[in-house]
């Protein structure tokens, strides 16, 4: 069912690939360096984890503080906001001024969950 | 600021301690009040209070090993008290500990200046002084398994002179005797 | 290079020629140092990256925070007993191949504190040294001379054969051993693989005639 | 020759392309721009690292690396050999398939981006109807991989990093995408084609760029410092700020990977400067009209290198942001300020032309501008002091 | 071979995945995983009825497809936030031990 | 206004950058190996022994009198007293240095050991470039390796130098004049106890003493050192 | 009390932090090792440092950070400590000398007077008057020296890229020119003696300190113009790491922390030492204490050096710069004891000496500013984030040398 | 033949989300499961859809769940029971089944119904001004329903997960 749409996404898909054979290609030349000349020498110190040249102390994966939730949740709903925000701006210099106010009502009660937050202190940083 | 004016408002204030004027023989000037041990607390602390005196700043804490003195010896810890209101000082004051092997505590001057924290803690890594009431008496500049105290007039430094090519005096002597050690022990190569 | 290097080289084929004369120049070019300041030594290592003397020039100035990407230790002051275990640490976390420099006299020797009870005689007890720097603080153009010392020295290494540096090797480890804090001193002292003198250090008597010191 | 000047890479491909059986062409084509897109971005960042470091050194009064080859300009390539042949080092307790995915990620999310960005006239891979859309969603699998780089190392100071970096990314991106949306409103459409030539045309000699207009302007701006924010570049570089959490998310990088790292930073960075010409500053466009002769390419990569240039320029100058004013300045003053930048984009649509719709519109921005700054600042408590002497 | 059947297959396969997911797994995280890989299989379907359907001009299927990412996103915001503050209270994302502490 | 302190900010790097292609001011780099900045006169780096004379071995001021040994505060010279007297520069016999070495991986260049010196004979010397891979060959330096000209000493430190080469021969002539004096009354001595004695030797000054009567100030080679070098060479040898 | 210092000390925005009054600073002390209970994040645990880009050397901070904030914060001292005193004290009273330059290695000239002073008090030598002034002159030299590099350094772990360190280090440069060519060495000058200096000053010297004196201004204009007013600093340093009056005084903070604290105590007006009574100069004090003033105050403290060093350099007078009866060999002053202290640019530096009368000190110990400035580092960091720590730490101006001796 | 390999990329992006012990494993394959089905949008002609897909699922719910799992410990380290659990409780099975039998029902329905029999239409028109069009003239209300859901959801979430943000303040 190749229609002729898709050929649009054929050099992004090549674009990739070659993206991710740009990244791997070095590193494989270097792993190959590594087996041909520089043997890599792991170790017990060499390869634990640097900690201000201390030996590291308890795990680094720990439960972090909720603060960092607060910002993601409004950070998502302002990415949805963004987009239904999209197809309206594509369509804007069309709209009727109904319409742009529609989308300034849409803002505006967003923008209330902003100030809301704000007040509530959300956006605050402890 | 008199010295002996001091001492008396101090015995006029703290009943029942000891005090005696320690005098400095060099060119400074600066004698020194010895405190007793029992006492020594709360006249530091009308030192600090006191309206004329007003010494807020504690400036420097020392300590002091003196081995030979009056038998065993003892350690010494030696305060230089400032005022920055009144801007007068240094009020030396000193405190003996009653020999250098087991009786080696003193009060604390940490809860009365904060300044004595660090110091008075080095003054117990490297003297070996034991502050009663400090509130974080640890090793501060050697590590926490280190056993000796370095800066006392007796300590032995490590043994750790291989390689000594200007070697001379006490030097020469240690790399000496580091050499036959490891003779003795087979040679170090 | 010398002529002789050449030559021999060019016995193991033109292509390994080329690729070492590619690693060496790519390497030395491309040395990027550690941010690791100890002492006095440190402020003179700043200096030595700041305006006037600009240890950019030879594309150094990228001072790495994290060993895992650094090239170079440079330690810069007095190592002491209770700092000795993390610079070896440090210098085992980094990835080969790896120089270091000592710079100045306490890192070399211990220096003016080396009589001290808590001072390290000299940083090579524990890790490899590839070129000392005395003075006191050596002046930032001596670490440039130092650092170029070590590009020449970097410059001269074989890529393959027997002469090849550590590095290059399977058979040696990069790691060395980390001194642990003891009672009164480090254990180990020293790093016996490394710290392997066959000098007689000293006299055998003090003030003997014609005994020279520091010869064998 | 004007035009054969201009378009003498689409005419090379269609030659080369010419060769081959018709079934594969577009393969080739395809290949042929890659090639080029790679090359053109990954030699842009090699000569990037070489601007950044002389021109930092000349801002700080000194020469820069200027010994390896002819002024300096094999340096690149030294720290490349170097990186490639330097041990790579994984952390023992680091999470292994993680910790190698996250360089590549982060490449391949860079290098994506580039499908939409025109370099030149008839210079794009492909033209997408939503190709700033396809921008922004593949340019957020970036903070993916550095939340991935962080994590997996296993590292106190790497979580940090990531954790700063996911937050700032996250932050910064809303701005991001607010204030491109006034030029989608303006410009009809998503096709990062169609908008430059939305502002082709000249008025005079001065050009129809939506950076000369009252919201285009202060989009652009906060266009930019949202740009800055989200390829981690100074004063907003806290995920690897170096003073304080070391190196950040790739503390635990050595060799290559940590040079892919840098690589998918710059490259971000070309990308969404890349993307800031083609929203604000006309795209591959001339600035003035009697320059229209000199050929596209060289004009979007002029203007990428100026902005390039105040990359560095902001680099050598200022300090960082703490997390939480970062955040602040974020959600307190960009937000806002694209929300309302917004509402100007669409006042200007609907108000007739004229200088009443200059001034209202200029109007809409500064006052914001002027009380959000101010609010920022108080909240803050930020003052200038006056200080007393004694004696 | 795409056709709608083999879009409603996969729509069906993955909103199985989830579902089993969701049962199966115990963390409170992986069934809300899960959840949203339902609440994709179910964009698929709109995505799938709208280019199959009768009358495809009419975008219904596009539009109900972005109200469902949006009504999706906010359900992610929701129940993460109530994973968060369940596992301030009982200091487990698991709903097995959450089930006990509260029994 | 917000942006204001940043924008100011701004304008003084971009003067410094452009600064930097008009203004040695504002590009302050001297490139190290290339150019070098003059050392001011009073630059110490690590210290030397000066020599007079064109032979290193005879010409050392150094008497080996382990003052400096002493006093230097890292303890990095070791110094062997000479069992032996060799006549020095003014032909006074004295003891030299059998061995003489300074670790300079321990000096901390504190030119103490010049201050302390009674003899002139240690200074400064102004050489930085020393690093070296080789840490105990390349930094432990011996009587040959620190001996430097007086002619060397006066580049590096003219001033200084220069007082000190007056200082000396206004001692040597005085120490001459002693001599002289000395001379004299011994003659004088002689022949009265000639005199006395009435005998008729003859009134005959001792060689050595008038050996160094040629003297310039900056201390060209004693004559009477190529007789006293042989041994002290063999001495050095030992080095 | 200035009128000055009778301001309130700033609650600020952090005003969640307790101020520690000197009651309850102990039993804080006392109660660092219980943790903030209520938080809902964990711990973590992280050492900043030994080695850190921004511990100024080899210092470390044993740190518990809920998310970024500071919960728990210990130093942890002795990566450095070299046994300066042990080693002064088995060496002469002048073998010691050059060991101060290595104390606190930024500005060795300050501990040649300050150890000088105090030897001079112990015997009781007079100071030539000339050598006075040349004492002014390198002190004030090397207290602008290093308060432009800490200021430099404080920029760049606020996360500059080095520029404001690099215009600091290059005015550092003139002013170390200077030093090598009076004493011979950039940074480990060894100048001072007992009784007086060592050498003379070399010709045409003074009109080079002259020039570099004309010049400073301008420096210290170019840093305000790309800092003073930089909003991103201000967010930075306001309000950030107060300290208050109180708790200056009780943790014997000394030097430009202390007055921006708010209290007005510097040596150089209290004791006079030397000739400070001589020169017109003024001293700034803070109201808030905070990391902003503390910034500033050093900012005008290098300009009222200027003005001490354009006064020293139009008065001094030519004569000896030696005292008669100091001697450099055979040095024994008589049993007895002192103390000196100077104000040293990061605060009161001293030497306390107990001799017996041999050449060797019998006790040698010195008051090192940057170790007691650090005693509330704790208190002045606990609750802000881990960027502030490191500004806080930048801003006490620690030199590891003198820290840990 | 394309469709195949991302249909298969997303199964398996969504069965190794649900299997992997590592919940940051699992939110990684859930992006690869995230992307495929974005590639199937692109491929069924929504490309709005497609990059819409990534930019919220990736780029912002994704983030999301790392967020969550590290603000609960159980990064890396899932507890034992929990895998216990789910290896072996009862439940477990059952839900297995029941996740079996949904899928049979649905797959033999999809199968018989005559909708699927279709041929394939005509690429449909589905531009972004077509799409915007849509949005503000047919479905304005939905809209600003939805604008009053994200900030119901907004303001829910942040309560529920701030909930005890002013004890610690």
């Amino acid at each position: 069912m190749h229609s002729v749409d898709l050929d649009i996404y054929r050099p992004i898909a090549i674009l990739m690939i070659a993206a991710v054979g740009f990244a791997i290609s070095p590193l494989a030349m270097a792993w190959l360096w590594s087996k041909k000349f520089s043997p890599r020498k792991p170790g017990p110190v060499k390869n634990a984890t640097y900690e201000c040249g201390l030996a590291s102390q308890g795990d680094a994966w720990i439960q972090f503080r909720a603060e960092y939730y607060l910002y993601a949740i409004v950070f998502l709903i302002f990415d949805v906001e963004a987009i239904f925000l999209l197809p309206f701006a594509v369509a804007f210099s069309g709209l009727t001024l109904g319409a742009a106010i529609a989308m300034l009502v849409f803002i505006l009660l967003l923008a209330e969950g902003l100030v809301w937050a704000w007040q509530k202190r959300v956006l605050v940083w402890v | 600021m008199n010295l002996e004016k001091v001492k008396s408002d101090i015995e006029a204030a703290v009943p029942g301690c000891r005090l005696q004027i320690v005098v400095n023989g060099s060119p400074s000037g600066q004698h020194s009040l010895l405190l007793d041990r029992e006492h020594a607390f709360a006249v530091a602390k009308f030192l600090r209070d006191d309206p004329e005196l007003c010494l807020d700043y504690c400036s420097n804490v020392t300590g002091v090993d003196w081995p030979d003195t009056e038998g065993s010896g003892y350690l010494e810890v030696v305060y230089h008290l400032y005022s920055t209101v009144k801007k007068h000082g240094p009020l030396t004051v000193r405190m003996r500990t009653e020999d250098r092997k087991d009786a080696v505590n003193l009060p604390s001057f940490t809860p009365l200046w904060r300044s004595a924290e660090f110091q008075e803690r080095e003054v117990f890594d490297l003297y070996g002084v034991v502050f009663d009431g400090h509130p974080d008496l640890r090793r501060i500049l050697m590590w926490d398994g280190f056993e000796d105290h370095p800066m006392r007039k007796d300590y032995v430094d490590p043994d750790d002179y291989e390689y000594e090519p200007t070697a001379h005096d006490a030097v020469l002597k240690r790399a000496l005797e580091h050499s036959n050690r490891d003779e003795k022990a087979g040679g170090c190569q | 290079m010398d002529q002789k290097l050449k030559i021999e080289l060019s016995q193991q084929g033109i292509f390994a020629t080329t690729l070492e004369e590619v690693y060496n120049w790519g390497r030395k070019n491309s040395v990027w140092p550690l941010t690791f300041g100890l002492a006095c030594c440190a402020i003179e290592m700043i200096a030595t990256t700041m305006a006037r003397y600009d240890l950019a020039r030879f594309g150094a100035e990228v001072f790495r925070p994290s060993p895992r990407q650094a090239d170079l230790m440079i330690v810069a002051g007095t190592v002491t007993k209770k700092m000795a275990p993390q610079v070896v640490r440090l210098y085992n976390q980094m990835p080969e191949p790896k120089y270091v420099i000592a710079m100045g006299a306490c890192a070399i020797s211990g220096g003016p504190f080396k009589q001290g009870y808590n001072v390290l005689k000299g940083i090579d007890r524990y890790i490899p040294v590839d070129v000392h720097i005395p003075g006191c603080p050596p002046r930032p153009e001596a670490l440039i001379d130092a650092f170029m010392t070590l590009q020449k020295k970097i410059d001269a290494q074989h890529l393959t054969g027997d002469l090849r540096p550590r590095h290059l090797r399977a058979d040696t480890s990069s790691e060395f051993v980390v001194p642990q804090y003891g009672a009164h001193d480090l254990e180990p002292a020293k790093n016996p693989k490394l710290w392997n003198i066959t000098l007689k250090a000293t006299p055998t008597e003090p003030r003997a005639g014609e005994n020279e010191p520091g010869k064998s | 020759m004007i035009e054969t000047a201009d378009q003498i890479f689409v005419i090379l491909q269609h030659w080369i392309v010419g060769f081959a059986p018709a079934g594969v062409r577009w393969i080739l084509a395809a290949l042929f721009s890659v090639i080029a897109i790679l090359g053109a971005f990954g030699g842009l960042f090699a000569v990037t690292t070489i601007l950044e470091r002389k021109g930092l050194g000349r801002i700080q009064n000194r020469l820069g690396p200027n010994r390896v080859g002819p002024f300096g300009i094999l340096q690149p390539i030294a720290d490349a050999v170097k990186s490639l042949t330097k041990e790579d080092v994984v952390p023992y307790a680091a999470d292994k398939v993680v910790h190698f995915l996250a360089p590549v990620v982060l490449v391949l999310g860079a290098f994506s981006v580039y499908a939409v960005l025109p370099v030149g006239r008839n210079m794009v891979l492909a033209n997408l109807d939503a190709g700033v859309l396809f921008f922004f969603a593949v340019g957020s699998v970036m903070e993916l991989s550095v939340f991935m780089a962080g994590w997996s190392s296993r590292n106190k100071y790497s979580l940090l990093g990531a954790m700063r970096a996911i937050s700032q990314m996250i932050s910064y991106e809303v701005p991001l995408i607010l204030s491109s949306i006034t030029v989608i409103m303006a410009a009809g459409s998503l096709s990062t084609v169609a908008i430059i030539e939305k502002q082709a045309g000249y008025t005079g000699i001065l050009p129809h760029w939506y950076v000369f207009t009252p919201w285009g302007f202060a989009g652009f701006v906060l266009f930019m410092i949202a740009a800055t924010a989200e390829s981690n570049r100074s004063p907003f570089d806290l995920p690897e700020g170096e003073s304080e959490i070391i190196a950040g998310y790739y503390i635990e990088y050595s060799g290559f990977k940590f040079a892919l790292f840098f690589l998918g930073e710059y490259l971000g960075m070309f990308a969404i400067s890349g993307m800031g010409i083609t929203l604000f500053l006309g795209g591959w466009g001339a600035p003035l009209s009697f320059l229209a002769w000199v050929p596209s390419y060289l004009w979007f990569f002029a203007k990428l290198l100026a902005m390039i240039a105040v990359f560095i320029w902001i680099r050598g100058t200022l300090p960082r942001l703490r997390m939480d004013q970062l955040l602040n300045f974020a959600w307190k003053f960009m937000l806002p300020m694209a929300l309302i930048n917004l509402v100007t984009a669409g006042l200007w649509h609907f108000l007739p032309q004229g200088g009443l719709r200059w001034l209202v519109c200029i109007l809409m921005v500064v006052v914001p501008y002027v009380l959000l700054g101010r609010g920022l600042m108080q909240g803050q408590r930020l003052e200038k002091r006056v200080y007393q002497f004694a004696e | 071979m795409s056709s709608l059947s083999s879009c409603l297959l996969l729509s069906a396969l993955l909103f199985s995945i989830g579902l089993a997911g969701a049962l199966v797994r115990r963390n409170a995280i992986l069934v809300l995983i899960g959840i949203e890989l339902m609440l994709n299989a179910a964009n698929l379907n709109f995505i799938a009825f709208w280019r199959f359907g009768p009358n495809p001009e009419a975008l219904t299927g596009v539009l109900f497809t972005v109200f469902s990412i949006g009504v999706a996103a906010a359900e992610a915001a929701v129940g993460l936030a109530l994973i968060i503050s369940l596992y301030r209270h009982v200091k487990t994302t698991n709903l097995d031990q959450v089930d006990s502490m509260r029994g | 206004m917000l942006g204001e302190g940043i924008a100011k900010g701004l304008a003084e790097t971009a003067r410094n950058f452009f600064g930097s292609y008009v203004s040695k001011e504002r590009l302050t780099t001297v490139q190290f190996p290339e150019e070098r900045l003059p050392q001011p006169e009073a630059a110490r780096d690590f210290p030397f022994l000066v020599y007079d004379g064109p032979d290193w071995q005879a010409g050392l001021r150094c008497v080996g009198c382990q003052i400096c040994e002493k006093e230097c505060p890292p303890k990095c010279i070791y110094i062997e007293k000479s069992k032996d007297k060799k006549p020095d520069a003014l032909g006074k016999p004295q003891f030299y240095p059998a061995v003489f070495n300074i670790d300079i991986s321990v000096c901390m260049s504190c030119q103490i050991c010049v201050e302390v010196c009674p003899f002139e004979a240690i200074k400064m010397d102004t050489e930085f470039e020393l690093s070296t891979d080789d840490r105990f060959g390349g930094l432990l330096w011996d009587k040959s390796q620190l001996a430097k000209s007086n002619e060397h000493y006066n580049k590096i430190h003219p001033t200084e130098a220069a007082e000190v080469d007056a200082r000396l021969a206004e001692e040597k002539a005085k120490a001459e004049a002693k001599a002289k004096a000395a001379v004299q009354a011994a003659a004088q001595a002689a022949a009265k106890a000639a005199e006395a004695k009435a005998s008729p030797a003859p009134p005959s000054a001792p060689p050595s003493g008038s050996a160094p009567s040629d003297s310039a100030p900056s201390g060209s080679a004693a004559p009477s050192a190529p007789a006293t070098s042989s041994s002290s060479s063999t001495v050095a040898k030992n080095d | 009390m200035s009128a000055t210092a009778t301001g309130s000390t700033a609650t600020g925005p952090t005003a969640i932090r307790p101020t520690a009054t000197p009651e309850i600073a102990t039993q804080e002390i006392a109660g660092k090792a219980a943790a903030a209970g209520d938080n809902p994040g964990e711990l973590l645990e992280i050492s900043l440092g030994p080695h850190h880009p921004s511990t100024h050397g080899v210092f470390r901070m044993d740190v518990s950070l809920d998310g970024e904030r500071i919960v728990k914060l210990k130093p942890v001292f002795g990566y450095l400590h070299r046994n300066h005193e042990k080693i002064a004290e088995t060496a002469s009273y002048l073998a010691a000398m050059p060991y101060t330059d290595r104390l606190d290695y930024m500005c060795s000239l300050s501990n040649n007077w300050a150890y000088a002073l105090s030897v001079e008090k112990l015997a009781g030598l007079q100071v030539p008057e000339r050598a006075e002034y040349i004492r002014v002159i390198t002190a004030e030299l090397t207290r602008l020296q290093n308060h432009a590099s800490t200021i430099g350094f404080l920029i760049q772990e606020m996360g500059a890229s080095g520029t404001p360190l690099m215009y600091a280090f290059r005015e550092r440069e003139k002013i170390l020119d200077l030093f090598e060519s009076l004493s011979g060495s950039r940074m480990m000058c060894n100048y001072m003696r007992f009784g007086g200096c060592r050498v003379e000053l070399p010709a045409g010297w003074l009109d080079e300190v002259r020039k570099v004196v004309a010049e400073f201004p301008r420096f210290l204009d170019e840093f305000e113009r790309l800092l003073a007013g930089n909003e991103i600093l201000m967010a930075r340093t306001q309000g950030v790491g107060v300290l208050s009056k109180e708790l200056a005084i009780q943790g014997g903070i000394t030097g430009p922390i202390l007055r921006a604290s708010g209290v007005n105590y510097d040596i150089r007006k209290v004791d006079k030492y030397g000739i400070y009574d001589r020169f017109d100069f003024k001293v700034p004090i803070g109201a808030h204490g905070d990391v902003y003033d503390r910034y500033m105050i050093r900012m005008l403290e290098m300009r009222e050096s200027v003005k001490i060093l354009e006064q020293a350099l139009r008065d001094i007078p030519s004569g000896p710069i030696m005292d008669p009866k100091s001697k450099i060999r055979g040095f024994r002053p008589k049993a007895g004891e002192a103390y000196g202290r100077i104000e040293s640019p990061k605060g009161e530096l001293g030497f306390y000496l107990i001799s017996d009368g041999s050449p060797n000190p019998y006790r040698y110990r010195v008051r090192p500013p940057s170790l007691i400035n650090l005693t509330v580092l704790e208190d002045m960091c606990r609750g802000y984030n881990l960027a502030d720590t490191v500004v806080i730490f930048g801003t006490i101006d620690i030199v590891l040398g003198e820290v840990d001796r | 033949m394309l469709f195949t390999i991302l249909a298969i990329l997303t199964v398996a992006g969504a069965v190794a989300a649900m299997s992997f012990r590592n919940l940051v494993h699992s939110v990684l394959a859930l992006t690869l499961a995230f992307a495929g089905l974005a590639m199937v949008y692109l491929q069924l002609g929504a490309q709005f859809i497609g990059f819409a897909q990534i930019l919220v699922y990736i780029g912002a719910v994704a983030i999301l769940i790392v967020f969550a799992i590290l603000l609960t410990r159980d990064a890396g380290t899932t507890s034992k029971s929990a895998l216990n659990a789910s290896a072996s409780n009862s439940s477990g099975w059952g839900g297995g089944v029941v996740a079996v039998a949904v899928f049979a029902a649905m797959a033999w329905a999809f199968h018989a119904s005559a909708a699927s029999q279709r041929a394939l239409p005509a690429q449909p028109e589905a531009t972004m001004q077509q799409i915007g069009n849509a949005l503000m003239l047919q479905f304005a209300l939905p809209l600003e329903v939805i604008g009053l859901l994200l900030t119901a959801a907004l303001i829910g979430a942040v309560t529920i997960a701030m909930h005890d943000r002013q004890e610690t303040r």
